[in-house]
Formats: C-alpha cells, structure tokens, sequence
C-alpha cells in the first residue's frame, strides 16, 4: 500500500496540524507515515499545502507530493486557486468541506471520486474558533477516516487527545467524530 | 607524554612567578628606597604595576624585587616623602 | 518501554538533547531551527529537563555560551542554521581548540541573499575544516539516534572534540515521521554522565590554570596536530558507538557511512542526509527495471571515511555523487571530497558529479533515475 | 589597631605574579592586583582578546595566580554566561565569574554579548578596564577614545565620535551593580569589587587605566595621569545599585567635590601631560569641556533621582 495525500487549507485552518494529527493516528495502527509542510511565505487566510505519505512499512522518500491519491480540501475556491486538480492522480479522491448541494457545487463530480462534510457548521456548532476563525482542520481528519476506511476514529480521538489534553481536546475530538459521522460518500 | 595522550596535548598554562622571564633586565633607571626616610605609608607597594615591590607587614620597610622591577618609577613618582631615588643603570 | 511517536527531525533532535540530559542549553533562533530550541525551552520550564537554558542575544553568543558551560564540566547543547551558523563561526572554530565536546544540531538551509530558508547544504559544508565531527542524520529516527551518538563520541577520552548533527530543513526538521523514543534507562546505560577527563574551569575542584594564552608557533603547531590525532582516534570511536548503540537499540543507521545494495552495484551514489535517502528510495525503481544501483550514504562527513569510500568505489563501475551543495568555481563540496579520496587510492572509477536540489529545490526520484540513466548511456 | 584597608591589601597576597609582560608602568595591570585581591582564589577570569591576554605572559607559564580561560574578542560575556550558568547546575555558587576585558572588547565589538547578558541579569562581573583605544594590536581607536586623541587610526586626532558612556549605558539595564573606578584610587577600587562580590546577579565595573605607550606620557606618570583625570572632571567616580525599580547612585568621595564645577582643573592639565594631545585643537578641547559637562549631568540626575523619596 502505497498513499499519498494533499491537505489543501488556508494558513489559520490547520492543514499542517491535520497532516501531523492523521500520521499519528495511522502510527497507532501500525502504519507508517510521514506528514510534510510546505513552508512559504503564508499568512493567515492564504492557501497552505500540507502532505502526507503512507504505508505499511518505512518510507524513505523525502520530497514533496506532486500528484495525489487523495486532497483534503478546506474550501472549494481553493482548488481553482491553487490548480489543485493538476495535482491529483486521475482516479483521486476529494475531500471537500461543503455546505448545502454538492452537486451545486463547481467540483469535477464526474472525474473524481467525491466526499463531503460541512466542517464550519459542526465547528460553529462546537465553538471552535481561533482568533474569529473556523478550526476546521480536525473534523477533515474525521472525515478522511470515514472516507478512505482508516484510520479508525478511535485512533484519531486518542491522537487528538494526546496533542490536547483538557477541554480544547475533547471539543476536537468530538468535531472530528461528528464530521466523522456525517460524511457523505459521492461515487461518481 | 604518553603515545596515548598525544591527541590531547592542551594548551593550559601554569602560574608561575618569571613566566615572562627576569623583566628586571628591562630597566634603564632603578628605584632604590631609602629606608631612613621610609614612613611605611606603602604607597609605592601599592601603585606597582609589576607586584615587584614586596611588603609582608605594615611594619616593615618595603624592598624592591630587582628580578622583576621594569623601572617604571611610578614608586619614584607617588612616595610622599622622596624616600625613593632614581639611579641609571645602563 | 520505548514509545513510538511520529515527531519532526526538529523534535527528535531535541529528544536526543533531553534523552542524553544535557545541562546546559543556550540558543538564539532562527528558521528552520527554531522549533528545536523551542521545544527544550518548554521542557525546561515545566521542569521536565533539569537544564540550564539561555536565551542568548546571538548565535555568536550561544556557541561561546557551550563553550564556557562545557569548559566548566558540563554537557551542552545547541543548534542553529544557515546565517546563523556563519554568524557563530568564530566560535565554531573556537569550540574545537578549547578541546569542548558540546553536540549542536545544524538544520541545512540555503544562505542568502535572497531570502531563503529551504533546504541546502552548504552550511554546514563550510564548517568542513574547524575540527568538528560531522553526522549527517537522513531520517528523523536517526537525528535523534546521532545526536546521541555523538555525546558519546565528543566526549570519549580518545577523542574529546564537538560534535554536529545535520538535519534537512524542512524536508526533516519540519517533516513528521514514525519515530521510536527511547528508553531513558537503556540512553544512561549508553551514555554515562559527562566526567571532562582534561580539565575543568571551577576553582573549587582543579588548580589555578591558564587555557588558551598565547603560544609560540612550534608550540602551536604541536597542540593542532594533537586536534588531527584526535580526530582520527574518532573514527574507531564512531564504529564502537555505532555498534554498542545497535546492541542496546536494535537500530543500524550505519557507523560512518550505511551502504544499501553495494554488494553487487555497478552504479554507486554517494550522498548526505536525506538526499541518500532519498536516493535509496529511488533503488528499488531502477532495480526493478534492472539497473544495478547502490547507495552509500555518508554518514559521517568529518573524520572522513576515505577507506571505506575507495573500496566501495573500487567494486562499481561508476560513482555518482550527488552534492545538495555547491563550491562555487569548483564542483560538489562531497564530489571534490571523493574525487580527492580515490585519487589517493587510485581508484580510476569514473565519477559523474550531481548538484541538485539547491535551496530547497525537490530533489525528486526521476532526477536520480535521470542521472543513473545518463551514466548508463555513456 | 584596627585593621585597615592597606592591612587588608597586604594580607590578601598577590594573585598577579612578578614576571609579567606588561609595558612598564602600566595602568591595566595595576587595576588587576587590587581587583584580584578583592576576588581572591576562587575566580574564573574570562579574557578576551586584549592586552591581558598578553600580558599573562606565554605558555606554558602564566603570570595570574587564578584560573583564567581566554576566549574571542567578541564573546567573553557570553562565555562567562555559560561557565556562570554551569557551575550554579552543578551547584557551585560562590565562584565569581569575572570577564576582564578592554574597551574594545567589551565597549566595542563585545558589547552585545555585554548587553545581553546584563538582560539576563547572568551572576558575572564584568569589568572593563579602559585604556581609550585597542593598544594591543598597536594604538587604534576605539568607542571609547575621547575627542581628540591622536590615535594610528585618528592621526590628527579623534574627530568623529565622543566616549562611549558605557557605565551609564550599563546602569540603564537595571542591573544590582554597577561603578567606575581608577587605577590612582585602588582602596576604592577594592572597596568596589568587593561590595560587588557581596551582589548576586550582573556587576559591571569600569576602570580607567592611563596606558603610556599609547598616550604618550612617561612610564612613571600613570598614577598622576590617572588622578588628574578625575580631578579635572574628566572621569567620575561613582557606584549604583538598582533595587526594586530604584536607581541608588552615589558619588564616591574622590569625586565629590568635582560635583561643584568650580573646584575642577581645567581639563589642559589632564592633556598636557600626554602626547596623544599634544596637537588637540581648540575645538575639540571644547568639545570635551562639553562631554565632561555632559557627563556631569547626567551624574546629578541620578543623584537627584536617588535623593528622591
């Protein structure tokens, strides 16, 4: 098993801590993964690009992901923003944070496989914001384990659990296992 | 120094009274006290830039380490009662 | 228990300072170090290291800082990159002739102008000639494991010079991997406690001594030889550390330098850090199609391992070196290195030369398979 | 009798050996003895390069009878920090940790490494002994080199730049201690290192050491060249402490009557006696009739902010 995953998010959202949450679930499970940052100039609210890579035994490649398995997607506009599709594999998944109608939506419904969560209203819900900001970041580690089948969200709530002891952790965990929940699988 | 300890040859000093050899062959001129005049005030003791000037007491009279004295005079210069004359040596 | 964690290079090079209890920290910071020294401060103020951290007002002053800590009998700790470890040079050097076994780590990354805090390593490379043990760690399992390994090499009476340990900014200090923290039980009983063997500044325990006042050149002369024999003590030194480390750890980074498929490689690369890495990864493609590839990666970079790296040599048919580095008006910084080494041997392999990946630049699989298929052609 | 200072001086012993390599009728050195008798055996001096890094005299033999580690010319606060920092993990507190540098290295191109760690209020001395420029390296000028003062550097004399008021700038730190003192008022001297050395936390002492090769004045001058300097107002005696977001500064009793300007010789006695002045134009005379007005105020503020209830 060979995966290879983009986070697509703006800086503030939390793509790097998502990438770093999921690698440490998947760890817990025996996996093996590395989650990579791109550092640029970012500034909140501009696109950030976070990866992972993973296994089931040692990875030794060490550059960027150029063509991914699977996009976790914070907002649509990201993706024209950024030419996210030319960094997708032909049969890739997409994890997309929407609210309402998908179909709607300007997503290539028939060209990738579709999943879908509206992560700002479980996180408005919880009270999840930092500094007047949706934090989105652990309810799209949710709903990459609902949408690729691993890691199990336990794993994914001990994770979380372990980076934020107290209050901020449970209302973390708890995003994730509602967004979890509340993932939509779109075949295409 | 041991085949075993060459990778380890430092460079540590140790104190040593001399270590810049006898500067008293530095003079032109030599301090003498003259020690009827002395009134122990030890000014010139303490003014002495090369600690040649040794004292153990306030009570005694100070002698001058003629090993060491560079000849500066600042003893000459700061002796309140002209107890100390200057004599050419080269 | 050993806990098995995913962690950056940065965190597990501050796991390796916190495992080996060093007692004296002081750092300035600087991306993409940063988070390194962030980390240990944390530990210290929450009290789980029990260490001294200062927060100097430079590079310049954190080496001189380690310097004096060491010098008083203590194990210390630094790190830095790129400005910052040009900015502390002087005292980079200095550390070597005060015969002070502190460990620093060195996140690569490109010098400027412009701008750049990616992934380089010409930083490091230009400390080449100071005197310090030079570790290049490719995975973040191994920059905790040689930060480690170097206390121990530092400070082993044979040896008793600095120690540094390169990590790839970014594409290890800020990458998160499956990383296996050791037991701190099994780090003591590796690494005892620092007992400076050759002196110690405190009055209250050695007598009055001068280290360091002026020396004549025929002196002088004796004392750097002394730093040369030292440095060559180190490489036994190395393969002992690496070897007991093995035994107690169960893990094999390779001593100074890790081969992978030399065996029967006709084409062998030779590369730093992640890039060897790197190119390991990239083995099992060409291989695949056919092509008899091998990797050794340098581990060690100062002393340099020229023996071993002649007789790999001597087995292939042709050498690549791939250098993330560049000596401007020359070549590769390891090229010239290994050009150099098998002219001494006489070894004739043919070496084509490789700079890739320059400030950060993705060195990516088909630019190694390129550079393999390119020496197939000829 | 009572014991005295001077019983105290001779009782201390010598820590500075006969045999050094000073130039005759150095200033510098002079400075050391009463500072190292004040510190006594358990001191660390931190060197870095200056004239006391040659004056210690050449391996394998060293004229300073306490434990000395020479270190770059831009790092001795910052070393002192480290070794400080390391015997109190090791639990040795009561070792004083001294930097004895010139003004070059501490003034000039060590004065971060100064300033930082007087920030950190790092437990160190750090005493400067100031000859007015790099003498070691053969007379150039430095931060601290006064208005026209013939240097190699500043051949006709020092016209760009003042003093640098360091112990001034060092008391702005809100640090416990810090004073100025002079090589012709060694029981003051020694008075102050050891009121030093009673303070936990950064102490910051300033000397003046005249230095005759490099002022160009007779090697027997030193302590005459030394005096005048403060009976003309030139240099000021003082010492403050800082406690609790108070300054407390007081003049020391050489240099108290120089308050009132009046009582001061003028400023051509101090210059006459030296060679560095001896083609000092009139401008720059009054520029340093200016600075040692200005530095006088400065030390009145902070007698006034003292005095303060």
């Amino acid at each position: 098993m060979f995966i290879e995953v983009s986070w697509l998010g703006r800086g503030g959202q939390g793509a790097v801590t998502a990438s770093r949450l999921l690698a440490r679930a998947l760890a817990k499970e025996g996996m093996w993964a590395q989650a990579i940052v791109f550092f640029g100039a970012e500034r909140r609210g501009a696109p950030v690009f976070a990866y992972n890579r993973i296994s089931d035994k040692p990875i030794k490649y060490h550059h960027f992901v150029y063509k991914a398995d699977v996009m976790v997607v914070f907002e649509q506009t990201l993706l024209d923003l950024t030419d996210g599709y030319k960094r997708l594999k032909d049969d890739a998944m997409i994890i997309i944070n929407y609210a309402g109608d998908i179909t709607k939506s300007r997503l290539r419904m028939n060209t990738y496989k579709i999943a879908k969560v509206d992560a700002t209203s479980i996180v408005l819900d919880l009270g999840l914001l930092v500094a007047g900001i949706p934090v989105i970041n652990t309810a799209m580690v949710g709903a990459f384990a609902r949408a690729m089948g691993m890691p199990s969200i336990d794993s994914i709530v001990t994770a979380i659990l372990e980076t934020w002891p107290g209050k901020i952790g449970e209302l973390n965990a708890e995003a994730a296992k509602r967004a979890y929940n509340e993932t939509e699988i779109i075949k295409k | 120094m041991s085949k075993s300890e060459e990778h380890l040859l430092l460079p540590i000093s140790h104190p040593t009274k001399g270590a810049g050899g006898k500067t008293g062959t530095w003079r032109v001129f030599k301090p003498v006290i003259i020690e009827e005049k002395c009134i122990k005030c030890m000014m010139c003791w303490m003014y002495c830039p090369d600690a040649a000037i040794e004292v153990s007491s306030r009570q005694e009279v100070p002698r001058v380490n003629y090993d060491y004295c560079k000849g500066c005079l600042i003893c000459y210069e700061v002796c309140p009662v002209k107890a100390i004359r200057k004599e050419r040596e080269v | 228990m050993a806990i098995y964690d995913v962690i950056t290079g940065n965190d597990a090079a501050a796991w390796g300072a916190r495992l080996s209890k060093v007692e004296v920290i002081a750092a300035y910071p600087i991306t993409p170090q940063t988070t390194i020294v962030e980390k240990l401060a944390e530990w210290v103020e929450k009290g789980e290291l029990n260490a001294k951290f200062i927060a100097v007002e430079s590079e310049h002053s954190a080496m001189a800082a380690v310097i004096g800590a060491s010098a008083a009998g203590v194990r210390a700790f630094t790190a830095t990159s790129s400005q910052g470890l040009l900015y502390m040079i002087e005292m980079v050097s200095w550390a070597v002739g005060a015969r002070t076994p502190v460990v620093m780590a060195i996140v690569n990354r490109a010098l400027g102008p412009p701008w750049n805090i990616w992934s380089e390593h010409t930083d490091a490379l230009m400390t080449r000639d100071t005197g310090w043990i030079q570790f290049w760690a490719a995975n973040n399992q191994e920059v905790m494991d040689s930060i480690i390994q170097a206390y121990r090499v530092a400070e082993d009476k044979k040896v008793l010079l600095p120690a540094m340990v390169m990590l790839g900014g970014f594409v290890l200090s800020h990458t998160a991997m499956p990383v296996k923290i050791h037991d701190q039980n099994k780090v003591d009983q590796y690494l005892s406690p620092y007992e400076p063997p050759h002196y110690v500044l405190n009055p209250k325990i050695s007598e009055a001594f001068a280290y360091g006042n002026i020396l004549f050149p025929w002196d002088y002369a004796k004392v750097r030889l002394s730093i040369e024999k030292a440095m060559r003590n180190a490489v036994d030194v190395i393969k002992r550390a690496a070897k007991e480390f093995h035994e107690i750890f169960g893990i094999w980074h390779g001593d100074l330098i890790k081969e992978v498929n030399t065996d029967d490689a006709e084409i062998v690369i030779f590369a730093l850090g992640a890039v060897a890495e790197q190119a390991e990864a990239t083995l099992e493609v060409l291989r695949r199609n056919g092509i008899k590839v091998g990797v050794a990666k340098i581990r060690v970079f100062r002393p340099f391992p020229k023996e071993e790296i002649a007789k790999i040599a001597d087995k292939a048919s042709h050498v690549i070196v791939i250098d993330r580095d560049i000596s401007f008006g020359w070549d590769g910084i390891l090229a010239g290195e290994v050009k150099a080494t098998l002219h001494e041997y006489k070894v004739d392999t043919p070496v084509t030369t490789k700079i890739m990946g320059i400030g950060g630049d993705d060195i990516l699989p088909e630019h190694i398979e390129k550079a393999v298929k390119e020496v197939i052609k000829k | 009798m009572p014991k005295t200072i001077l019983d105290e001086l001779i009782e201390a012993g010598e820590y500075l050996l006969p045999g050094h390599t000073a130039c005759p009728g150095c200033g510098s050195v002079i400075a050391l003895r009463h500072v190292l008798k004040a510190l006594g055996k358990d001191t660390i001096l931190v060197i870095p390069a200056s004239c006391s890094s040659v004056y210690q005299a050449i391996y394998p033999k060293v004229s300073i009878n306490v434990m000395i580690y020479n270190v770059a010319f831009a790092s001795a606060a910052a070393v002192a920090s480290g070794i400080s920092q390391a015997l109190e993990r090791k639990g040795f507190e009561d070792v004083n940790v001294v930097v004895w540098g010139g003004d070059g290295g501490l003034i000039d191109i060590g004065a971060a490494s100064v300033s930082g760690a007087a920030e950190r209020n790092e437990n160190i001395f750090v005493i400067c002994y100031d000859n007015e420029a790099y003498m070691n390296t053969g007379i150039q000028r430095s931060g601290s080199t006064p208005p026209g003062a013939r240097t190699t550097t500043t051949p006709i004399g020092k016209i760009v730049g003042f003093k640098k008021p360091m112990a001034y700038i060092m008391l702005m730190h809100g640090v416990p201690y810090v004073a100025t003192a002079n090589v012709a008022y060694p029981t003051d001297l020694y008075e102050k290192v050891k009121k030093a050395k009673s303070i936990k936390g950064f102490k910051f002492i300033h000397i003046f050491t005249p230095c005759p090769p490099g002022w160009r004045f007779d090697d027997s001058k030193t302590i005459e060249v030394a005096r005048l300097a403060v009976e003309t107002g030139y240099w000021i005696l003082w010492q403050a402490e800082y406690r609790h977001g108070r300054i407390h500064f007081e003049l020391s009793p050489p240099s108290r009557p120089y308050l009132d300007a009046s009582k001061r010789k003028p400023i051509e006695e101090f210059l006459k006696f030296q060679g560095r002045f001896s083609k000092i134009t009139e401008e720059s005379v009054k520029k340093l009739r200016e600075w040692i007005e200005y530095q006088w105020s400065i030390a009145k503020r902070f007698l006034d902010m003292s005095a303060q209830k």
